[in-house]
């Protein structure tokens, strides 16, 4: 480890209804592996987008070797020597590798491009890097892992003095991780210091030098990896052990009957052999990390997406699930992750979102009745408390809390038996979220089985009466709240690597 | 371990698509339609109608060289039928009643072609509106203005014994009455080389394809999309220009309130020679191709006896079959 | 301004719209100030006799780019509608009635060709509009022999279908074509196949995730648009008698323009039939008024580009504003 | 007098009256301040701006008020008619329409009538006019010109056709078969060459396009046919497709003489012929090509020998006739209708003081 490069202090960043970083320090050295870790929402992103000028901080300095910086966007960051590998691609899938690596500084010959140079120097990289990839592959030829390995090239090829890698592994495979680890050792030995964003606790003892854990937008603390446990790791990422009335143990009636049991489901490669069961009045926790296959097998269950293999069985009967259409039909309700795209029609109405499943039911003759539909979706107003001036108004204009509501709204509305909530709470802030639990509680305590994917321990087991942890596509344990605690379900959920 | 079930390397290409994909389908296509007209009718086979074949085709084939960069944007152009129309009206305009020299008149040509392209190109990158209805009003608007410049008239570029008529000669030179030399196709292929060296291996067309491929991941990168947008429809003006020259050096009358249509044609043949509908992908070649199955049956139809009619159905359902093929390897690739 | 815009009148009507009507009673009166014979009743009517046939194609297209697709057959669809019918009542001697049921089966069937290919087969709409113009252009060609087909006079016996458009000084056709537009406007707003069909092209994944079929939905809606295409080809007929294959799509843009012009998103979600009732009166009213100041189409062509381009841009300005 | 008239006013009087195609050549004055909206067929043909052109001569020379307008296309027919219906609304002292649908301006031409505004017709006529609307028909016979151009064809194509073993060829190219005026020039020129080809002894066979076989006057049978008439429509009326129809026609061996029935026509056939060269004045050596309209390309052409010769209506002298007669009408005097016809031009003629004002560029 040499010098510092660059150093954090006191970073502030609010958006509106969120402390999104709280006052975070950070220090990157010459020549180290600096990790960053902490729960999905602990701010680690955000400050990353700080550093790389995608975000403008409230407060706090950055110092870059020696000088103190502000960045405006990524091109600056870049000119400085900071790049970012980013977690989801930036790629453009009709160009090849060389073109995407080197797009926007493309070398010129003449008046045109000089490809084969670019070529070359693409080749060059990859060498430098132990990549066996050829740079005049289509990007979009290529698979997730190599396209992940393109962005480090990309990264690097930008002679960058600090690099960040966003879970560079969440993709790749087993051997693609040794290519990446070879690669951040060599960058290492080339006195470059690297931030290291993963959730795989082992990969942190493996690569990195120094561990700088955040916990709910703040600086928990930094430590030599060398020095500390695994257990030491998670103890700092969860550290938190008070939250509101967890469960302790589970509320589900003896002898509950299934509702829903799924059986070797097979789709794709995020979801192999899930296997589980579903009782009434069940809140059934999904937990795991990101890219663990949770939203995946929720979908195949749902019919969004095709499956290879495996049954499905409502109240013991199989059934055949091959579009949303026929989920719904035997009283399956999905709310998404990601409300914007998948759950709601922001340019229509409460009401109009209220009733997108059951509009059947509000048929008078060929007309929809309004005055229905709007009692109706009143009536959900009222006890879900979502706060709208109105059931006219219009879903865009209200927050993430009470938007979340009225995809509820649209599944009691069905009266779905089972509900899977897919990240109930995220981007919701801390009131509204009290509020989403009670609810659900007030449904498990009606007879409703719902299934809970949470990435947030804190909900896991405030929610759960059984808690099913997923890592790599497959079911890696199944524990009673009783038994549960963040670090057993971390353990379950992180992998060895072998 | 199950990871390894991923671990699959890059995607194993079709063996068509190392043939060149569509492209190779469409050729295939161009040889089996030439082939079955020339059985089907001995007047098809001789040296004129083939020359007569690339004299009409030559206009097409300019436009879809320039519309590709806006479809290859993700965007389209329908301003350049009537658009050619305008322009030749102007050039001509100004030749026959303003003592304009010929270049001129060619130079006017182009570059309000370029001018049109512009104002296209800045409503669709900077003012954000859809290209579709851009370009729907400037189709409006080129066939409203080409009239009321030239007063109504149908207008005349010089004849080939004219002075001036020596622009005739840019697409076709004549040997004696019977024996010309299809001169233009030479220039169009250098054209084409021009181009697909442009969208190949420069900035410009480089950033066409980043845009049309992921705008936001483009602009990420530091680059000015808005000017490389704005860009891609300035050449597809440029080549509106480029086609009007040679729409007025091949037929005789430029009558206002035609060209409606034209561009449908250029655009058809673009995608049937590949270029794909939500952009990203595309090829100048591809394009010439392309526009050259829809001038063979549009030219080779009547040639067989057909009814002219047949001709608009079976180009409808060829265009249906090129995209489908697009549809299916794409369900294919997903699956 | 923002009192204006508090206002619940203003609210609840919308203050486009609002603005649509202010910038048809503004026209109105700029022409009635430069053409002294504008105020005429025969004006007004012949106004009607535009406004109602390209009325009908605004109607169902609006219906397609609701759903965030577009549909720039229907002229040529609608001529070939005509035609169609209009040969099998000349030459073959089917009754009126028939005849009428022809045109809008022809519509209809080239609704179910281009919503099946865009929502079973997912070929984007620009190019199904490309074929689907080029087919029924051939089609009617071919079953014409490439021969106008002129319908019957009023006073012939078969004449009484005129009457649609107008009776006497009464334009019927007026109250037959709001009278549609109403159902329209029912259809998309009060039922289900409009909110399914607003609601994909707003959002068609949160729409399927919902457990709707969206593609039988948006397949409806180029049905629709095509049973409107076949109804405006009587209208057109009645005001015009006589329609020529080959041709048709000079009505493509003034209807899809009308659309637009009304409010109607490019991007689909949001549709206003009221809006584009509007829009299609405006553009009639331009093409009439156009005439009345002496100046021939190739004005109106450039007048209503550029009125399409600014509305159009209002619109995306008042969406960024919002974001 | 007649020095008082511009040039070409002057050269188109003279040619009309040369005709007789006015009644008389009396002399009009117009008794008040009148207004007149005149209604083409097309706002953007040379044709139709040459009628424009004399209109807006006559009207200057006369002192009244003559507004022209023309719908886009001759296939807007809906434009046109709401043209006309704004011209009703204007309350003028006449209407001059050059219909382009026989039908779809019947209802019009009524309310003109209950309105007691008079119209004169010009150039096509509407058979079904109601009785009393239509004061005068200043009508250009399009079967007779088409006539006009089988006759010029047929005489300098006599020898060779008597003298054919084989079966010969006669090409017709139509730009479509749906206007009045194209389809009567059209079938104009196959009757009158059939007609003469008969009364020589030869049999005539028609072929192509439908709608031309069917309504000549005889189609004949092409497999005993010493002549055969083949008739083209493209599938759009745009001249690549003019021209691809006219290549189809002009390679087959036993082709000696094609008609073109207008610009757009005429205009294909010499595009074909930029790659066929087999066009040219004399019958033993070449084919000869009969063409219609006028316009810079098919004069150089008829100038150089390329084309035969063509027919030309009169455009320019149909505009000054249609607002003499409204003027007259509005006068309160009577009127007739006004016959005009086609006249036949080759490279000799094409120069004559009676030609050349009504070949408009």
């Amino acid at each position: 480890m040499g010098e510092v490069i660059l150093t954090m202090k006191g970073i502030d960043k609010s958006f509106p209804g969120v402390h999104a970083l709280d006052h975070v320090d950070l220090e990157v050295r010459r020549g180290e592996v600096h990790a960053l870790m902490g729960e999905n929402g602990a701010g680690k992103s955000t400050l990353m987008k700080v550093l790389t000028g995608i975000y403008t901080k409230d407060e706090g300095t950055i110092t870059f070797e020696g000088k103190e910086v502000e960045f405006h966007n990524t091109r600056e960051a870049q000119d400085a020597g900071i790049v970012i590998v980013h977690q989801e691609l930036n790629m453009l899938g009709h160009l090849t590798v060389a073109q995407n690596i080197f797009f926007g500084r493309e070398f010129k010959k003449g008046i045109g491009i000089d490809d084969r140079k670019m070529n070359e120097e693409a080749a060059k990289l990859f060498e430098r890097l132990n990549i066996d990839i050829d740079p005049t592959t289509t990007m979009s030829d290529l698979t997730v892992g190599k396209q992940q390995m393109c962005e480090i090239a990309k990264a690097i090829s930008h002679e960058a003095k600090v690099i960040i890698f966003d879970e560079p592994s969440a993709a790749l495979t087993e051997a693609e991780i040794e290519e990446l680890f070879k690669i951040i050792r060599d960058l290492r030995a080339q006195n470059l210091g690297i931030i290291y964003i993963s959730h795989r606790m082992d990969e942190i003892k493996v690569i990195t030098d120094r561990v700088t854990v955040m916990r709910d937008g703040a600086y928990v603390g930094t430590l030599i990896t060398e020095d500390c446990t695994k257990n030491d790791i998670i103890n700092m990422m969860v550290g938190r052990v008070i939250y509101e009335d967890p469960k302790t143990h589970s509320m589900v009636p003896e002898g509950a009957p299934v509702v829903l049991k799924v059986e070797n489901l097979n789709a794709g490669k995020m979801v192999q052999n899930v296997s589980f069961e579903l009782h009434k009045g069940e809140i059934l926790g999904f937990s795991g990390l990101m890219g663990a296959g949770r939203t995946e097998t929720a979908r195949a269950i749902f019919g969004a997406d095709p499956k290879q293999s495996g049954d499905i069985y409502m109240n013991g009967e199989k059934v055949t699930i091959n579009t949303p259409q026929d989920a719904v039909n035997h009283g399956i309700g999905y709310l998404s992750e990601d409300r914007k795209r998948f759950g709601i029609v922001v340019q229509k109405s409460v009401a109009e979102n209220t009733t997108l499943a059951t509009l059947k039911e509000y048929l008078s003759g060929i007309f929809i009745n309004k005055r229905k539909e709007e009692k109706v979706a009143q009536e959900f107003v009222d006890s879900l408390a979502t706060k709208t001036p109105g059931v006219d108004q219009l879903v865009v204009n209200l927050s993430g809390g009470n938007q979340q509501k009225v995809v509820i709204a649209k599944w009691l509305c069905r009266n779905s038996d089972v509900l899977i909530f897919d990240e109930p709470t995220r981007g919701i802030d801390v009131g509204a979220k009290n509020e989403i639990y009670k609810l659900m509680n007030k449904l498990a305590a009606e007879g409703k089985a719902i299934i809970m994917i949470s990435s947030e321990m804190t909900e896991i087991l405030r929610m759960s009466d059984r808690i099913v942890v997923m890592c790599e596509g497959k079911i890696t344990g199944e524990l009673d709240i009783a038994e549960a605690t963040q670090e057993n379900i971390m353990n379950l959920a992180t992998r060895e690597i072998s | 371990m199950a990871n390894q079930n991923t671990a699959v390397a890059a995607k194993k290409k079709s063996s068509l698509d190392k043939l060149g994909g569509q492209k190779f389908i469409v050729i295939l296509v161009i040889i089996a339609l030439f082939l079955f007209f020339s059985v089907m009718s001995a007047n098809f086979r001789k040296y004129t109608t083939i020359v007569s074949i690339l004299d009409y085709s030559y206009y097409i084939v300019l436009m879809s060289i320039g519309v590709t960069f806006p479809l290859i944007t993700g965007g389209v152009d329908l301003s350049i039928g009537t658009g050619l129309i305008c322009y030749s009206l102007v050039g001509g305009y100004l030749i026959s009643f303003h003592n304009f020299p010929v270049w001129g008149g060619m130079l006017v040509t182009v570059l309000f072609g370029v001018a049109i392209g512009l104002v296209n190109g800045t409503l669709v990158a900077v003012m954000d509106i859809p290209p579709f209805l851009v370009t729907l009003c400037t189709c409006m608007i080129t066939r409203g203005l080409g009239a009321i410049i030239v007063g109504g008239f149908g207008i005349t570029w010089p004849t080939a014994t004219q002075p001036g008529g020596w622009f005739r000669n840019i697409f076709k030179i004549s040997i004696d009455a019977r024996t010309k030399i299809p001169i233009g196709i030479v220039w169009v292929l250098i054209l084409v080389a021009v181009m697909s060296f442009v969208l190949n291996h420069t900035k410009i067309g480089r950033y066409t394809i980043g845009i049309g491929s992921n705008k936001e991941a483009a602009r990420l990168s530091g680059v000015n999309v808005k000017f490389y947008h704005i860009m891609a429809y300035v050449i597809s003006g440029l080549f509106a220009g480029l086609a009007a020259i040679a729409y007025s050096a091949v037929f005789a009358t430029v009558q206002p309130g035609t060209g409606a249509g034209f561009e449908l044609e250029a655009i058809g043949g673009a995608i049937i020679g590949g270029v794909s509908a939500s952009g990203g992908a595309g090829s100048v070649t591809g394009s010439l191709l392309g526009v050259f199955v829809i001038c063979l049956l549009k030219t080779g139809l009547p040639f067989i006896g057909l009814q002219a009619n047949w001709q608009q159905i079976i180009t409808g359902l060829v265009l249906i079959g090129a995209v489908l093929i697009d549809v299916i390897k794409k369900r294919r690739e997903v699956h | 301004m923002e009192a204006l815009k508090n206002n619940p009148f203003v609210k609840k009507v919308g203050l486009n719209r609002i603005l649509l009507v202010c910038v048809l009673i503004v026209m109105y009166v700029l022409f009635a100030l430069f053409s002294p014979t504008f105020l005429s009743y025969s004006r007004i009517l012949s106004i009607l006799n535009y406004a109602c046939f390209l009325g009908f194609l605004s109607l169902g297209v609006t219906f397609v780019i609701a759903t965030g697709g577009i549909d720039f057959s229907i002229g040529p669809v609608m001529f070939c509608c005509a035609l169609i019918s209009g040969y099998c009542l000349m030459s073959y001697g089917v009754p009126m009635v028939p005849v009428m049921l022809i045109s809008i089966l022809v519509g209809l069937c080239f609704g179910i060709f281009n919503g099946y290919l865009v929502a079973y087969w997912s070929i984007p709409p620009f190019i199904v509009s490309m074929a689907s113009m080029n087919i029924s252009k051939g089609l009617a060609s071919v079953f014409t022999k490439t021969q106008s087909v002129s319908w019957p006079q009023s006073t012939s016996e078969q004449g009484w279908y005129r009457y649609l458009v107008k009776v006497g000084n009464i334009p019927v056709g007026l109250f037959i074509f709001l009278g549609i537009a109403i159902i329209c406007a029912i259809i998309l707003n009060k039922t289900k196949i409009g909110r399914y069909i607003l609601c994909l092209g707003s959002n068609m994944e949160a729409v399927r995730l919902s457990g709707v079929n969206v593609k039988k939905w948006q397949m409806t809606a180029y049905i629709i648009c095509g049973t409107l295409v076949g109804i405006a080809a009587i209208f057109f007929v009645s005001a015009y008698t006589t329609v020529q294959p080959g041709y048709g799509d000079q009505y493509n843009n003034e209807a899809i323009a009308g659309c637009v012009m009304g409010g109607t998103s490019m991007a689909g979600g949001l549709a206003s039939v009221s809006g584009t009732v509007i829009g299609v009166f405006i553009i009639a009213l331009l093409q009439e008024g156009i005439l009345a100041l002496g100046m021939n189409k190739n004005y109106q062509l450039i007048i209503t580009g550029i009125i399409v381009i600014a509305a159009v841009y209002f619109d995306v300005l008042g969406r960024r504003r919002k974001n | 007098m007649k020095k008082r008239f511009f040039a070409v006013v002057l050269g188109a009087v003279m040619a009309v009256s040369a005709l007789g195609v006015v009644a008389s050549a009396e002399e009009v004055t117009a008794n008040g301040d009148y207004t007149f909206e005149i209604i083409v067929k097309s706002y953007q043909s040379s044709y139709w701006q040459a009628a424009v052109k004399g209109i807006d001569s006559e009207k200057e020379k006369l002192g009244v008020t003559a507004n022209s307008n023309g719908p886009n296309a001759e296939s807007d027919i809906a434009d046109q008619v709401n043209m006309l219906n704004d011209a009703i609304a204007k309350k003028p002292d006449g209407i001059g329409l050059a219909a382009c649908d026989q039908e779809a301006v019947l209802d019009s031409l009524q309310a003109a009538k209950d309105a007691g505004i008079p119209v004169v017709l010009f150039d096509s006529g509407v058979p079904d006019a109601p009785e009393g609307s239509v004061y005068s028909l200043i009508a250009t016979d399009n079967y007779g010109a088409g006539a006009t151009a089988a006759e010029n064809l047929y005489e300098a194509l006599k020898d060779k056709i008597a003298a054919a073993e084989a079966p010969v060829r006669i090409g017709e190219v139509n730009q479509e078969a749906t206007s009045e005026s194209i389809t009567g020039r059209g079938l104009g020129f196959i009757d009158k060459f059939a007609e003469l080809a008969t009364a020589d002894g030869k049999s005539v066979a028609v072929v192509g396009n439908e709608y031309y076989v069917n309504n000549c006057a005889d189609a004949g049978d092409e497999a005993s046919a010493d002549i055969i008439i083949e008739v083209a429509v493209p599938a759009q009326t745009t001249v690549e497709l003019c021209a691809t129809e006219a290549s189809n026609i002009m390679n087959k061996e036993d082709l000696i003489g094609i008609f073109g029935s207008n610009q757009v026509a005429a205009e294909g056939i010499l595009t074909a012929n930029g790659n066929l060269g087999i066009l040219g004045s004399d019958p033993e050596t070449s084919v000869l090509a009969a063409g219609f309209d006028a316009g810079a390309t098919i004069k150089a052409a008829v100038t150089d020998g390329t084309m035969f010769g063509a027919v030309t209506q009169s455009p320019l002298a149909m505009g000054i006739t249609t607002v003499d007669v409204l003027t007259k009408i509005a006068n309160g005097e009577e009127v007739e209708d006004v016959p005009t016809e086609g006249y036949w031009y080759n490279a000799e003629t094409i120069d004559d003081e009676s030609i050349a004002p009504n070949l408009y560029d």
